[in-house]
C-alpha cells in the first residue's frame, strides 16, 4: 500500500515520525533500526545558545502517560546544524527542525540559522513548551502573540514552517486559525497538557522544576478532539500526535484530520515503535476498509 | 551494544525485607555485560522502564542476577512477576566501571540498594587479582544482603544506621578505619556519595549514579547531571551511571 | 485519627465525598454501603427543568481515563428537592448540590429553588460542563462570565456556593481569582477536559455527541497543578478531584492544597471506593508522617 | 441485590470463532441470578467494567456460564486468564425478563453473541413447561455456537448471513415460518432487534438490549434508551437490559 504523503516541503514515505524530544537526534535510534525507515524525525527543539535545562528529576510517571520538564536543553542551533544534522542527513528520511526561543528575536535567530542547513526540510515551530519560563509560554496561549512569532519565522525562513501548538487553551480553533493566517503552512498537535506529580515521601512536587508536560496515552482523546475541531476551520495540513502507540491509533489521528503523525512517549517503551507502526499500518489500514492512507485523512469528522 | 531483548526469569528469592533476587536468563545481555551496566525492564501497564543494576553474570549458565528493592508499583509487580515469565528488557546499558589495573588494594562502598552493581565489580576485580575491602552500609537489619557473598571477597565490614546489626552509623563513620587504599567504588544514595567523595578527596574514586529516566539510551535528557570538567550535563544513562568522581558535581 | 474539616457551611466529618454525577443521588450506591460514612454527597446536576441528556452512545473507555457525554440528565430541580434530596437527608452526611444551566436566569432560578430545601448544605456551582452546548461552555472559559455567574448564583442563595472550574483552559488562577472576587465561598476542581474517540469500525466519533469529558486516573497530574497553582492565590477552600482513586491520591490532592476530595469515575470500578478511601486515610497519613489531616492541607507547596 | 463478588473461573473453552465460554463459580450470584440479567467484569487496566450476560446457571454446582465474544481489548484479555483466575464482578445486575405464564408456545430469536440470555431464559421456561422454539442467526458458519444445546430446548432454527451454515439471510426472514407463538424475547444486535419488533407487532415480546456502560448501577445515566410510553430515558443497566419491546423506543 501507497504510504506516502506530500505536505508543503516534505514528501514522506509514510506518515511517521518521531516526535520532537523523544528521539534526540537519531543517534542512539539508529542503533536499534535503519532510520532510513522513517517518513521524517523531528529533532529535539533547538535555541540560539547552548541550553543546559532545568534540574533533575525531569521526569515522573503518571497513569497512561509521563510528565517531563526537560526545559529545552540542547547544544545550540549552531551545534545542531553542524553536528547533527549531517548524521542524520545520511538516511533517506526527511528532516524537520524544532526551533525554540524566549524572545521573537531569538525565534528569529534560531529559524534563518536553518537557512544554511540544505538538509532540513521543515521548520516545526514550538510555541508551546510549557517548561520555559520567559516567554514560551505566552507565545503558546496567546493568538496574537502566536501569530507575531509565525510571522516574524516565516520572514526569517525559506522553509515551510508548522507551528506546533499547546492544548492548555480553550479555544484551539482560534489558535490554529491565527497562525494560519499568519502565514503558517502547517499545524502540529498536540504539545504536552501543564501537569504536577507530588512526591508523597517528600511531600512536594517530584520533578525539580514543579510542572511538567504531561505525554503519552493519557493524552490522546484530547488530542484527537483538538485536530478534530482544527481540522474542520483550516486548510493546513496537521501533523498529529499525543499518546500514539499502535497502528489503530495512527488511523484514528488520521481520520480525525491529520495527514501525518508523530510519536513521542512511546519511544520510551519500546524504541522500535515507530518502525512497528510503520510495518503495521497497511494492514491495519486495510482492516478497516481503507486501501490508501490518503483515503483516511479527516474521513472521522463527522457532517 | 543495547539490544531489546526477551529475558526468562530463572528463579526468584527474597533475600531481605523488601528486597529481591532474580536470576534471569539471556544469552545475549550475559554474554557481553561488565560490571557497572544495567538492564532497563518493561512492567506490563507502566509508561516507563525500570532501571535495574547488573549484580552478577554467569556466563556458562547464560544468566544475569538483579537485585532491587520492591519500591513503588512497577518494582512491586516486578516482584509479583512469576518464576518463568519473559520480561522486555533493554541491555546491556550504559558504561560500566572502569576497572583498576595492577595489584591495587579496592574499597567497594555501598549503600543498601546500590550495593548490588558492586557485587559483580568486585568479583571481576578479585580475578585481576586485586584485593578488596567492602564497607556496606543498610538502613537496619532486616535489610541486609549478601554478607556472605562479599565476605568470600575479602574483609567486609557492615553498617546500619540504626546499630541493628554490625557498626552503627553511616559507611562514611567507617571509611577511616581502612588503611590504605588504592582506588574505591561507590554507589548508593546520593546523600552517601557526596559524603564519601567529600571523605575521600585525594583517593581515586569511581561512583554510579541513579536518576529518574525517560528513554535510558540517551536521547531524552530526562537523566543528566551537571559534569565539573566542562560546562554542561553528562547523561546518566548513556555517559553513566558510572562516573570518575572527579567528573560530576553531585 | 481525626478526619474532619471545615470548611463554608460544611463541617464534614471527613475529606471524602462522592463527584457529581457519578453517584446519582445516592440511591443506588447505598445497597452497597452505608452513606452515613461519607463526608459528604455531591449530587448529579439539576437544571431548571427535567433534561433528557444526549443521544447514546455515552460513554467511552480511554488509557486510565473515560469519557462522557451525559448532557446533564437529571429530573429536574424541583423533583430532586422533592424526591431525592429526602432521600440523602436521611443519611448522616453532608449534602451539595450541583447546579446547572444555559442562562444566567436558569442558574439563578436553580439556586433560588434550593433555598427551600433546609437539608442540602451547600451548592457547587456547575460552570464547566462540557457537554452542555447553549451556554455552559462560556461561562466555564470566560472569567468575566463566571465571575458575573457567580454573583448572580450568590445573590439568589442562602447557601455557600463552591464553584466547579474547567480545566480547558489556559490561566486557571485568573478564573479561581474572578469567582473568588465574585463572592465565591469556595472552588471545586477540576471538572473534565473536552476529548474524543474515534470509533475505528464505523471511523466516526464514537460518542453520540462527538465529544465528552475525559476523567479518571489520566487527568489527575493536571488536577493537581492546577490545585497546586490556584491555592497559592486564593483564600477560599478547595474541592479537589480528577482520578482519585487510592488513599494514597487523597493525600496527594491535600498536599497540593483541596481541603476535601471528591471521587468519581473510580466508583464505577469499584462501588465501594469511597468507604474504603475513607477507610485507609489514617493509616495512609500516618505512613507519610502526617498525625492531623489539617497538617497536610497545602503542604505540598514548595515555598 | 448487585454484590460486588470475587468469581472463579472454573473452565474455559473455546465454542466458535472468537467465542469463548466461561464456567465462573460464585455462590450468590448463582443462587439468585434469573435469566436476562448480567454480570459486569472488572479486568484489570481497564477503567470500566464490561457487562456480560448470564447464559446458564447451576445452582448446585454454584456456578454460573458466560458466553462472550473477543472484540476489544476487555474482552481479549478476559479471554487469556487462566482457569483458576479470581474475577471481580457486580452482579446480578438489572431485571430479568418477566416470564410468561400458562402452557404458552415461546419463540426466542437471537443474533450472534445476543444469544447466551437466551439459553438460561429457555432452560428455565421449559422447566415451567412451555414449548420452545428458538432461531438463532450468526454471520457464518464458523460463528455458530450453542445448537446442539437449543435443540435440547425444541425446535431450532440457524440463520447465517452468508448461508454457510443453516438458513442464509436474517432471523426475521425465518419468524414468519413460525406458525403460531404466543410470546417472544429476543436478543441482538439493534437492527435486528428493530426488524424483529417490526415483524411482530402484535406479538407480546420481551427484548433485551446493549449499552456503553459506565456504572452498571443505575447512578450515572450512560446506559439510557428513550422510553416509548412515558416521557424521558430508562437505564438499561437498572430498568433493563430487558424491556417489553413495547416500552421503549430503539
Ligand atoms: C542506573 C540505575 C541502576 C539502578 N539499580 C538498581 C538496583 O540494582 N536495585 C534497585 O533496587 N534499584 C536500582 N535502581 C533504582 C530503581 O530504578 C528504582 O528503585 C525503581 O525504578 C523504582 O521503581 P518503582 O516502580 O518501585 O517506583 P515508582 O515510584 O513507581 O517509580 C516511578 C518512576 O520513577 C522512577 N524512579 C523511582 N525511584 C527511582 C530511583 N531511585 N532511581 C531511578 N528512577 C527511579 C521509576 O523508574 C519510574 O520511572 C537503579 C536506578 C538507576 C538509575
Ligand atoms: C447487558 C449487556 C449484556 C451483554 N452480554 C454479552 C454477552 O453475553 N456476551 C458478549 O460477548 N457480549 C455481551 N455484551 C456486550 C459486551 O459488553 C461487549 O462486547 C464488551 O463490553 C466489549 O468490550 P471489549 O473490551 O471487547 O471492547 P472495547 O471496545 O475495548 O470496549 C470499550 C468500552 O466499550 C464498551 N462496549 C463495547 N462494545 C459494547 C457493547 N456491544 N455493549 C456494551 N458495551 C460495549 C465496553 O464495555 C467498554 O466499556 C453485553 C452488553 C450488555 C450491555
Ligand atoms: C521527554 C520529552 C521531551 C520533549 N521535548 C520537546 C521539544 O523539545 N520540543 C517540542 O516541540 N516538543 C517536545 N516534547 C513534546 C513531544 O514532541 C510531543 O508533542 C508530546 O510528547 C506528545 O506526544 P506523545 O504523547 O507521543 O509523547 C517532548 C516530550 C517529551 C516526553
Ligand atoms: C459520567 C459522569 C458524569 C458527570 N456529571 C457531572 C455533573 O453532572 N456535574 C458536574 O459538575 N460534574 C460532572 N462530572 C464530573 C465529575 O464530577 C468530576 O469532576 C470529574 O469526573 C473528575 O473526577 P474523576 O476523575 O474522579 O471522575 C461527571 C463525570 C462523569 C464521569
Ligand atoms: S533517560 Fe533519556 S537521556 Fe537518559
Ligand atoms: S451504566 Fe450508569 S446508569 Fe447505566
Amino acid at each position: 500500500m501507497d504510504l506516502s504523503v506530500e505536505m508543503p516541503g516534505l514528501h514522506l514515505k509514510n506518515p511517521i515520525m518521531p516526535a520532537s524530544g523523544c528521539f534526540g537526534f537519531g543517534r542512539e535510534y539508529s542503533q536499534f533500526y535503519d532510520l532510513s525507515l522513517l517518513g521524517a524525525v523531528i529533532m529535539k527543539a533547538a535555541t540560539r545558545e547552548e541550553r543546559y535545562g532545568n534540574p533533575t528529576p525531569r521526569v515522573a510517571e503518571t497513569h497512561a502517560g509521563m510528565l517531563n520538564a526537560i526545559g529545552l536543553q540542547n547544544p545550540g542551533v549552531e551545534n545542531v546544524i553542524t553536528n547533527e544534522v549531517p548524521f542524520l542527513a545520511k538516511y533517506n528520511t526527511s528532516i524537520i527542525a524544532n526551533i525554540a526561543g524566549s524572545t521573537l528575536e531569538e525565534y528569529e535567530f534560531v529559524a534563518r540559522a536553518f537557512n544554511d542547513s540544505p538538509n532540513v526540510d521543515a521548520l516545526e515551530l514550538n510555541i508551546s513548551c510549557p517548561n520555559v519560563k520567559e516567554g514560551g509560554i505566552q507565545f503558546g496561549t496567546d493568538p496574537a502573540m502566536a501569530a507575531r512569532v509565525t510571522e516574524v519565522v516565516k520572514r526569517a525562513s525559506n522553509l515551510p514552517v508548522y507551528v506546533k501548538l499547546s492544548p492548555n487553551i480553550s479555544d484551539i480553533v482560534s489558535m490554529a486559525k491565527a497562525v494560519e493566517s499568519a502565514g503558517a503552512d502547517g499545524l502540529s498537535m498536540i504539545n504536552t497538557l501543564t501537569g504536577m506529580q507530588i512526591h508523597l515521601p517528600t511531600g512536594k512536587p517530584l520533578l525539580a522544576n514543579s510542572t511538567g508536560g504531561l505525554s503519552g496515552q493519557a493524552i490522546k482523546p484530547i488530542a484527537i478532539r483538538m485536530i478534530y475541531e482544527v481540522k474542520q476551520k483550516v486548510n493546513i495540513p496537521i501533523i498529529g500526535m499525543g499518546g500514539i502507540s499502535t497502528a489503530e491509533d495512527v488511523l484514528e489521528f488520521l481520520l480525525a484530520g491529520a495527514s501525518a503523525v508523530a510519536v513521542g512517549t512511546a519511544n520510551f517503551q519500546n524504541p522500535f515503535i515507530c518502525a512497528e507502526l510503520i510495518e503495521a499500518l497497511p494492514s491495519t489500514l486495510n482492516k478497516y476498509g481503507f486501501n490508501s492512507l490518503q483515503d483516511t485523512i479527516g474521513k472521522g469528522i463527522a457532517i | 551494544m543495547i539490544k531489546k531483548e526477551r529475558v526468562r526469569i530463572q528463579t526468584k528469592r527474597k533475600i531481605a525485607k523488601d528486597t529481591i533476587e532474580m536470576v534471569l536468563e539471556n544469552k545475549y545481555i550475559s554474554s557481553i555485560a561488565i560490571p557497572g551496566q544495567f538492564i532497563h525492564i518493561y512492567v506490563d501497564g507502566h509508561t516507563l522502564r525500570r532501571p535495574i543494576s547488573i549484580a552478577n553474570v554467569d556466563q556458562d549458565a547464560n544468566t544475569l542476577t538483579i537485585l532491587f528493592k520492591q519500591l513503588g508499583s512497577g518494582t512491586e509487580q516486578l516482584a509479583c512477576s512469576p518464576e518463568g515469565t519473559i520480561l522486555d528488557v533493554l541491555g546491556p546499558s550504559g558504561n560500566g566501571f572502569q576497572m583498576d589495573t595492577g595489584n591495587s588494594t579496592i574499597l567497594l562502598i555501598g549503600g543498601g540498594i546500590g550495593v548490588p552493581p558492586l557485587y559483580y565489580l568486585g568479583k571481576s576485580l578479585i580475578e585481576k587479582g586485586m584485593k578488596i575491602i567492602s564497607i556496606l552500609g543498610f538502613q537496619s537489619s532486616e535489610y541486609v544482603f549478601y554478607e556472605r557473598e562479599f565476605q568470600e571477597l575479602g574483609e567486609n565490614l557492615i553498617v546500619t544506621n540504626d546499630g541493628s546489626y554490625g557498626e552503627k552509623g553511616f559507611v562514611t563513620d567507617v571509611v577511616h578505619t581502612i588503611d590504605h587504599i588504592d582506588c574505591y567504588y561507590s554507589c548508593g544514595p546520593i546523600q552517601m556519595l557526596q559524603a564519601v567523595t567529600q571523605s575521600l578527596p585525594t583517593t581515586r574514586g569511581y561512583i554510579s549514579l541513579e536518576e529518574r529516566m525517560g528513554c535510558g539510551v540517551g536521547a531524552c535528557f530526562a537523566c543528566v547531571v551537571p559534569s565539573k570538567k566542562e560546562s554542561g550535563y553528562r547523561k546518566i544513562c548513556k555517559d553513566g551511571p558510572v562516573f570518575n568522581a572527579e567528573e560530576v558535581k553531585l
